[in-house]
């Protein structure tokens, strides 16, 4: 049986990996999973500087997910290179870097910096940031924008550069031929929807930010149809997967859809084994079907759906 | 160290109003915790509620193994807590940062030091397992306990702390049980003599008040907050508590590894 | 005290109302629920013909949600206007008809048969459906067609427009502003999201129609920050708020958010009685915490936050 | 008439492997309802599982005001309801149109009618209510009842139908009770003779067969068809079952209040 897979030149022995911000830098979870299990390890939104985040309360909970609001609290760029990578390189696990920016500079100086660290296989841009200089729009919600990031951050890097979708779009295909004719790698998808929580007694909202990105099992379907649409309109891109992943099962409703790989974000904190459960079980669908291949799960549940 | 771990559930009792305790089968558990740690629990197998319940260690027998949580039941996560009254519970921990349990050593002074420890409502729950800490180490003539309530029926532990051997004042916001007023102002009596270290756990608001008078007397103590938490260990970013740095510099911790246990003087309110 | 509400036209005594498509005609749930206690009765959606609608399976059960894929079955406008609604009118309960077509002229007609129409108080837009003569684009995800729309509906009838607007888009509140401008009286939203489930067993969709609406608390987040955004930019339109209202609580949610009334949907299936509880929960409400005017309470999360 | 209630679960046990009997006291449920119909349950009190699960009516004693419900655990909202020992159960019902129990007169001959009941896996569930009200009309004598099953641990009701004093085929996958083949293949001997009426349940291929042996033998009868459901109540339109209706146009019909009884020439598989 053969897991290893090939994501827009990352390669991973498996599919699954950990979603960015929910994983901190994998130390933190040593106790519970032994990382050298996984196919890659994607740590927090990494930027220039050092930031402090957003004021508490932080995180509320919603049926079946919850929204944070965490501000991108991270070290900056220089303590996640000089410090936290070489402990994260020992492991020999691929570790997939996520990096944000307020201008196209921020992003491509972060890459550059990133750039032949030891132990770093590839970047995960995070598009859904405002973009200061454009007025606070998201780079995530205008194909030329984003595209303009991808170019940004391959000119700055030699790593294979994943650029992560925001779901909040009307067209997230436009958006994915966008950032893939800039050059990105592979695609990730999705990062969180955007949500409010009111606080009925207080009549007024929970997050101190006001509002928050909804992750978790909520959100699986949208997440997979996400992915599903993409791969159909672009079936040799890679796609890592993400939304609501809490068991192998939901991992294989991505993979079927057409996800090359997926990533485990707010099921880690349910249970701290998920991301290893997660390999076990695709491991035993995998046997008990009869598939020698991981590939050639990848996009299955399209073959007999007629093309439009 | 923290573990994941099934803890068989052994007793499952109400004790106040909307208060209960349950007992847990989980010898790693008493072993490795520390009073003011806590254990971070998952409420159903579906996905809602999704987060799990960080809720503090309430007890412990290390002989036997058994650990107990006390809890007020206020929403979906600890109503079905306090439905399980047997099979297995899903619990992370010993996790966080719990109390530094003092001993006279430790204050420096060669005479065992004099400590108070103060509960507002279920905010008693952790401070009982420090106190079985505090009495095994023998010194519970030095340590006085202030525990406070709405009223006389929601006081919690002061029974079982008495038995402990600890001497225990009571005050209650209708004053149907010790001093009509707020608990804070039995330490405020406390506070006239010398006192060596506070010990506190109640809701935001007399942790503040209470952070406040310990600056102003220039006594040392600690202090457990609640945060909001999501991962329960330090990986999600979710329960910060603003703090003071040593320079004075006001920057964000996480409740949840760099406490839940703080310094009082550390704490920005 | 006064729960009395007017939604652009449309006056409810109380606030609550049924969202399209889940509550049938209402005497479905007449054993259930005494209908005569309800702010208006939304119906499910009508068209000019008779439609069968989609193959089975039609939905799906997700984490806190579900996906439907009905595709519009209905019994057309004739019948709707003939033989259900002397029935409805008989109730005395303001009936809103949630309206659907493929081009514009279908829109327009059936505005134009329902107008005068006894009993039936308003018209809700669906405009979240595919515009034939557009090449299958959604009327609901362009601001342009969208106002095409609302002006062809408000043209042909004298009833109060309410527009449903859907969330599968980059900004509600262009599209809020887009159809507010073509005249609509009121706003609804939102309407599912779109996603997709997938059997591991089968590897294949769920759903007959392979994507399907995302409904129910899963997405209640997404709806209350919709209507908070739209709230915030257009103070002045009334706007009914629904997704995955299933207490009083949750309404409370999108009234302090902004929505002048509210509409229970999926969780009529999960409470049939669901409805009532509202109502009687927002008494109990505004009763324990002195509220006189239902109307102090709209958008009032929203007071102490300032403008950016 | 269909009401909401809540039922209070006076028992429940494992009755097969992974099947569980529950028993409701309900007695305005045990008046109302009929062979065939379901009532829908709500499998905890959070938001996953959200839906509603249709459950058919197993027995019912009107005496006593209990009714039964016998099913599979299959997956998140069973697996709840398996584990429901006591307490109340939120339940609507009883709901859908259910089979006509025939007596001589409604098939307009002068003697008793020759029915056959026939079941599959857990679609025995609802046809032992069936079968109780078959034999409070009289007529066990000239009914035959045919159960099949993967094997013969997985048999379900078979003994309980004999104490109802009918006679029972049985047909297992593996030959370990009975008749070593699918049950239809029992149906079909039983088509030799005259039969004036068929009662099915089970999975579909099951139904789909027989459904064309009775249009072979022009033999009339009922199926009962699962669809996954919503509302339960008809408003949703989700639980549409196809069907060819008098014209022999095909359309949809809804299995909630249509069904989940059909009659077997009117589905189309
Ligand atoms: C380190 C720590 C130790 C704790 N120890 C105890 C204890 O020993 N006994 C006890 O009764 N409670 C304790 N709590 C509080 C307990 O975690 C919350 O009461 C519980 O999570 C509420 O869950 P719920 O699902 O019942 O309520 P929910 O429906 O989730 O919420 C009910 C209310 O509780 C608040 N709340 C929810 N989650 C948290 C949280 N993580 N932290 C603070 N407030 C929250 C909500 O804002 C809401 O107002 C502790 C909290 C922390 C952070
Ligand atoms: C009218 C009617 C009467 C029924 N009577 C019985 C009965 O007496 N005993 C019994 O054991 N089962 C009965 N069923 C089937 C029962 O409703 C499903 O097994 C149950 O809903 C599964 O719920 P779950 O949460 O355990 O499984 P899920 O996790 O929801 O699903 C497990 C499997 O069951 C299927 N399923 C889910 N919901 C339905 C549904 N509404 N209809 C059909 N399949 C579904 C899913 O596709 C999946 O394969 C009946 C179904 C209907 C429609
Ligand atoms: C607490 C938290 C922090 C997150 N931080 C980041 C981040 O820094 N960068 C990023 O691209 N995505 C971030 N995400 C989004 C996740 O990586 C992921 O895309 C999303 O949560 C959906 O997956 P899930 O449902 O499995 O959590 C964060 C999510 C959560 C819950
Ligand atoms: C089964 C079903 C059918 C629906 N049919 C319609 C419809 O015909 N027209 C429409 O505008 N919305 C329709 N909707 C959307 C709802 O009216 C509502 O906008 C959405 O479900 C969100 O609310 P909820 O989460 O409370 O269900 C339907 C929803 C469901 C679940
Ligand atoms: S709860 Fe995740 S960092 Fe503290
Ligand atoms: S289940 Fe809703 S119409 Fe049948």
């Amino acid at each position: 049986m053969n897991t290893l897979v090939n994501l827009g030149g990352i390669v991973m022995k498996n599919p699954v990996t950990t979603a960015s911000g929910t994983f901190g830098f994998g130390l933190e979870y040593q106790t519970y999973v032994n990382l050298q299990r996984l196919g890659a390890i994607t740590v927090k939104g990494t930027t220039l500087k050092p930031r402090l985040g957003n004021p508490p309360p932080r995180i509320a909970e919603t049926p079946s997910g919850m929204l944070n609001a965490i501000g991108l609290q991270n070290p900056g760029v220089e303590r996640v290179a000089e410090e936290i990578m070489p402990q994260l390189a020992a492991l020999g696990v691929p570790v997939i870097i996520n990096i944000a920016g307020d201008t196209l500079e921020d992003y491509a100086q972060v890459a550059r910096r990133l750039d032949g660290v030891t132990g770093v296989a590839g970047l995960e841009v995070n598009i859904s940031c405002p973009n200061v200089k454009k007025g606070g729009i998201q780079f995530g919600s205008d194909p030329f924008t984003a595209s303009e990031v991808t170019r940004a951050v391959k000119s700055a890097t030699e790593l294979p550069v994943i650029v992560k979708l925001s779901p909040n779009v009307t067209d997230l295909v436009v958006m994915a031929e966008a950032v893939a004719g800039a050059g990105a790698d592979a695609l990730s998808m999705i990062n969180t929807l955007v949500g409010i929580a009111i606080d009925v007694d207080r009549r007024r909202p929970v997050l101190g930010n006001i509002t928050g990105g909804l992750s978790g099992p909520a959100i699986r379907p949208v997440a997979v149809r996400a992915v599903w649409q993409v791969h159909r309109a672009m079936p040799l891109i890679p796609i890592l997967g993400m939304g609501g992943i809490m068991t192998a099962r939901d991992a294989l409703e991505f993979i079927l859809a057409g996800a090359t790989a997926v990533a485990v974000g707010t099921g880690n904190f349910v249970n701290p084994r998920a991301t290893l459960d997660v390999v076990e079980g695709i491991e035993h669908y995998m046997k008990e079907h009869s598939f020698n291949e991981i590939s050639e799960l990848v996009g299955l549940a399209q073959r007999d759906i007629n093309k439009e | 160290m923290s573990q994941l771990l099934k803890a068989e559930i052994t007793d499952c009792q109400e004790t106040g109003p909307g208060v209960w305790v349950t007992e847990l089968l989980a010898p790693s558990l008493a072993q490795a915790a520390v009073p003011g740690q806590f254990i971070h629990i998952r409420c159903g197998e579906d996905s809602d509620p999704l987060l799990r319940r960080p809720i503090s260690i309430h007890a412990v027998y290390r002989r036997s193994g058994l650990v107990k949580i006390m809890f007020q039941v206020v929403g979906q996560g600890t109503t079905w807590l306090a439905g399980r009254r047997d099979g297995l519970l899903d619990v992370m921990g010993p996790l966080g940062r719990g109390f530094t349990t003092l001993t006279g050593e430790q204050t420096g002074t060669a005479a065992v030091p004099r400590l108070v420890v103060v509960g507002g409502g279920i905010g008693a729950a952790p401070l009982y397992f420090l106190l079985q800490e505090l009495a095994r180490a023998g010194n519970a003539q030095q340590v006085k306990v202030l525990l406070g309530a709405r009223n006389a029926e929601h006081l919690l532990i002061h029974n079982a702390v008495k038995l402990l051997g600890f001497s225990v004042g009571v005050a209650t916001d209708d004053g149907s049980a010790g001093y009509h007023g707020p608990v804070t102002d039995l330490l405020a009596e406390e506070l006239q003599l010398k006192l060596d270290y506070v010990y506190a756990c109640g809701p935001a608001p007399m942790l503040k008040t209470l952070c406040g008078m310990l600056q102003y007397a220039g006594v040392p103590g600690e202090v457990s907050v609640e945060e909001r938490m999501a991962c329960g260990v330090g990986a999600c970013l979710s329960c910060v508590c603003r703090v003071k740095d040593a320079g004075g510099m006001e920057t964000y911790r996480h409740a949840c590894v760099d406490g839940p246990v703080f310094a009082a003087g550390e704490v920005v309110w």
